[in-house]
């Protein structure tokens, strides 16, 4: 993977011609296998999302709070695994892209390139995983550049300028900038962290920035959207899954998101 | 930061700076002379190494086998672990952190983090499952004695594994005051590097106190208990540079070289246990200490190019282990030492060790913790012995 | 056999050639360097000796007096009693005798006389009150594990006091083929005298560990616990010869010294706890190894002449010193041993240690078997710290 | 005390006659303070005992086996001291020689001048301490000499040769012969170590030789009668109390030994 030789896949230019046309990305994340979680996608895409990450659980998630570990548990207790979830995901005929987030263990578990092949299969146009930093990215970079998949890389309030660049430059799909020092989870307020975050990869890349970890509110939302290019919201839409809202209650949510966003 | 395809830092982006940061700090400070002069002086004074090497005379009599123990169940705080966490501990006063946070199993990780930060007057935040902290009340008070505060983790299976995911998670949010005081030789790099250069201060003076008890100054055999793997990389250390067969021993229902396949886990890779979908396994044993589901990379490379041998012992053996070095040695050693124990008694049976050889053993941890469960083996099946 | 008035052989004459035959065998055992070096060598590679002096640097600044704490919580089975039981057993085999009998309260002497038993292939009995046996069942099985056997005693208040009565008693049947392993420098001659030089190891490596620590060589203050006394008679072996103020530090509840008048228990005269009518009394202590009611006889001697200064602490200052030196330095000691820091924390709060000494003290265990007792301090009372 | 000087009281002159008529001599044990003990005194007199001995109470009685310890804790709960026992004795009115039979401490807590000048006001002419070897009894000796105490003194099998000796000539009353290595106790028959030690004993002095410790049958006083001028029955007795038997009940049963001795 050579900074010259990645271009972006699907997931890069859909997300990037709506962010140049001035519109707040929303991403929200459902966590597979959780009841009515297919539904879920749809309601999402209904609902204004931009693109939609889709959870595979893992027994050890290093990079989540509460609300995702239990989601993953639930998941896992009910049977789901990497294959089932790839095998429903075409038949959901998406009318967003789709975009994978698991962490390294499920990927290396099959290999690098036949699990981002069978990505491609089931549709997924991007990937995330979060335990794979831009250090080690080298190989997973490779596998999902070979099927065209854009993987996307996170940024975090502690990344040196240095490496900040490289992120920012070699990130494809969007950049995941992490809006606090801190696992995902629900949080009042927009992080002072985040802000700066942005505007430093901002000033790095074209690629949209997304600010994530513990955007949940219409509020948070917005002031995220003022100095990125939109939000991934995960924890607060998992929590009402949890609550046993069903799929167009939580669309709902998403809904007032996007509202929140589009009036920023 | 990789041995072979293992190791490696599989971290969040955002724990990334955290981990170079100890990388920095620990390459400095293990080459200045005033650092490791501190420490050996710690190791001295406060937790009273050297260890002894003490023949196992009548055991050795019965197998036709000498047997040397290396006695780290008499280092303060009851096992090897306090090399490494007043190791970490110094270089995290040397960081200017104020704060260790640790995770820890049946607590004797957590116990030795929170005598060593009450030593250099640090805080200590200990994630504990809350499945652990049900079955190690004593250990959990103890560490509340010494001024550490507990977290009970309430995710996952709520043991060990979970501990550690949760103590990886709470580095994040606070990695600029606290640095994470990993139990082993496993987690993101340095520390499987780092642990392993705490540790080797086991293998380095069995080494010379092997060199003046034997004749032929090397053991034929050395062998210590694999569940992380610190005290076995920390014994080996010793002796990767002799002609001594190396003999690392798993638990045989927390085996994750010998029944485990390379994944990744806990910012590491290496061999792990778990299931045909990638989701990790729980690892079961009798001794609490062994119960995890990885182990350290370096273990799994120096499996891969066959420099240590690895194989398992059940937890049976393990139980008439503990019996059989207490009634003849007068030495109740851990659960987890008695693998490595076990292992002898079998290899001298089946004459995988040859009689007259010459047998190195690295005694983790005493029994003390350990007196409850082997009740229980008792009270539960007669045949324990 | 007389250390002034005190002292003595107080026993049936059917014992009277048992003891003269542990008195001559032990004297002829210590003019002998081959048992000399045995010892040596069996403390050395087996009990981890020597023990390691720790300063205890944070408490230290916090006193404004400079702390020496002697690790005998470090040695094999976790206290000072091993260094008897080691040479006993020593004793016992060179004398060919194939079993040992001790007497237990808590738990420690009995573990350690199973230990040495175990090491040296003889058979031990040990003689433990009901009522210990049902508080201190993991003790119990500890012993069991390292081949022992517990005899239940069912006489008195069935604690140490009737334990130590009841090994007598057995003794006189079975001295041709059994030696008394008598835990503490009391009972007939030559036990005091015998335990005590068995037990001078401590003094003297902390006599000679603070020669290179203390620019002064010798501490201005010797402290130590007494029960029965063999920690502390022990310790100022290594420094009746030096100027060191010397103090002894009893359990208010148990406090012979302090509390008793002269009187004959089990085999010497000495101070001893009893009621207006020469009925032995009952000590209380929080801990469980200083619930004896008698003391040795030197240390009677030692008080009448002055050498040393012999005082108490009570129960709450106890606990409290268990914390503070967990929180302090990391160690948790023994609740015995807690009772020599907190007469250091109150003198040098009171002035009595003025700004600038030096103090030693012996921690003669460690705390792991008391921290039960703990947990029910704070459960029990919410003013313990 | 030097063996010259050493006359015998009135225990010693007692017994000495009657072992010389050719009588088997027995003493019965009474632990004072148990429920009719005083009257227990006076059933062995006329059951044909030729002294009695008092037990005073110790809290930690080493040559004491399971029934006596039993009576002796008994007998401290109920509020039993020395100074209530030595204060009943001259009611008795015994119309036999009485020796105390206490432990040490019981001694040396009111010093023994004192303490002996205390039994000899209450009639006592024997006093037997058994944690007070020969070696240690010099003090206890002279006292006992100067109020007309005879202080008995124990043997063993255990005790060599040269100490026997002396034992033997310093033992006023009688010298107590301890028939096992062992404590009090209710044993079958009579242990093979006895018979040495008696006739060694009787070798060695004309102060009557009585076997003690153990001895409870009629068969066994009568085999210890044999080779020993009488016998020292405690436990036996002491345990028909602890189980409730009357003092005319129990002193039935020193009648039959007694009866047993005469026939031997």
């Amino acid at each position: 993977m050579s900074a010259a030789t990645v271009t972006g896949g699907a997931l890069h230019r859909h997300l990037g011609s709506r962010a140049a046309a001035g519109r707040s990305l929303l991403v929200p994340y459902v966590m597979a296998g959780l009841p009515g979680w297919a539904e879920l996608v749809g309601e999402f895409a209904a609902a204004g999302a931009d693109a939609v990450e889709i959870g595979l659980p893992f027994s050890d998630p290093i990079l989540d709070g509460p609300v995702i570990c239990e989601a993953a548990e639930r998941a896992l207790a009910g049977g789901t695994t990497a294959a089932t979830v790839l095998a429903e995901l075409p038949g959901l005929a998406a009318q967003v892209p789709l975009v994978v987030m698991t962490y390294s263990n499920i990927v290396l578990h099959r290999g690098a390139p036949a699990f981002c092949a069978a990505l491609r299969a089931a549709g997924v146009s991007g990937l995330i995983v979060p335990d794979v930093p831009f250090a080690e990215a080298a190989e997973l970079g490779g596998a999902c550049g070979a099927e065209g998949i854009d993987h996307v890389l996170l940024a975090a309030p502690s990344t040196p300028p240095g490496r900040l660049g490289e992120v920012a430059q070699r990130s494809r799909g969007f950049v995941y900038a992490s809006a606090v020092m801190g696992t995902t989870g629900v949080r009042e307020h927009l992080p002072a962290t985040a802000a700066r975050l942005a505007a430093d990869l901002k000033a790095l890349t074209g690629t949209p920035v997304l600010l994530g970890l513990g955007i949940s509110s219409p509020a948070s939302a917005r002031a995220a959207a003022a100095v990125a290019d939109g939000v991934v919201v995960g924890s607060a839409l998992v929590r009402d899954v949890l609550e046993g809202r069903g799929p167009a209650e939580v669309g709902r949510r998403l809904a007032a998101l996007r509202t929140a966003l589009d009036e920023a | 930061g990789r041995f072979g395809d293992y190791g490696g830092r599989f971290v969040p982006e955002a724990l990334v700076p955290a981990c170079e940061e100890v990388e920095r700090a620990f390459t400095d400070a293990w080459a200045d002379p005033r650092f490791r002069r501190d420490l050996d002086r710690l190791l001295a004074v406060h937790a009273g190494r050297p260890t002894a090497l003490t023949p196992a005379w009548r055991l050795s009599a019965e197998l036709g086998v000498t047997v040397l123990l290396k006695r780290e169940d008499l280092a303060h705080t009851g096992s090897h672990k306090i090399n490494n966490v007043l190791g970490q501990a110094l270089l995290a006063r040397r960081m200017g952190r104020g704060r260790l946070l640790a995770e820890t199993g049946a607590g004797q990780h957590g116990v030795a983090t929170a005598t060593a930060a009450a030593l250099l007057g640090l805080r200590a935040t200990v994630y504990m499952g809350e499945r652990d902290i049900e079955r190690q009340a004593l250990n959990v008070y103890r560490m509340e004695v010494l001024g550490a505060e507990v977290v009970p983790v309430r995710t996952g299976s709520r043991t060990l594994k979970d501990a550690t995911s949760e103590a990886l998670r709470a580095w994040v949010s606070c990695a600029d005051e606290a640095h994470y005081c990993l139990g082993s030789v496993m987690g993101p790099h340095p520390y499987p590097t780092m642990v392993r250069e705490f540790q080797r201060v086991i293998g380095d003076e069995a080494r010379a106190q092997c060199a003046r008890e034997l004749p032929t100054a090397v053991p034929d055999h050395v062998v210590a208990c694999v569940g992380g793997g610190s005290n076995a990389a920390g014994t080996f250390a010793g002796f990767l540079g002799t002609g001594a067969r190396l003999v690392g021993v798993e638990a045989a229902g927390g085996a994750a070289i010998t029944h485990g396949r390379p994944g990744t886990l806990h910012g590491f890779r290496s061999y792990v246990l778990q299931d045909e979908h990638g989701q990790v396994g729980e690892a079961h044993s009798v001794a609490a200490g062994l119960d995890y589901p990885g182990v350290g990379p370096e273990h799994a490379h120096l499996a891969d190019t066959g420099r240590v041998h690895y194989t398992t012992v059940g937890d049976d053996e393990v139980l008439a282990a503990v019996h059989r070095l207490a009634r003849t040695e007068g030495i109740i050693c851990a659960l987890e030492s008695a693998h490595a124990v076990a292992w002898v008694l079998r290899a001298a049976t089946s004459g995988e060790l040859p009689r007259g050889c010459t047998v190195l053993v690295t005694l983790s941890g005493r029994g003390d913790k350990d007196i409850a469960t082997l009740m229980a083996a008792r009270d539960g099946a007669g045949d324990v012995r």
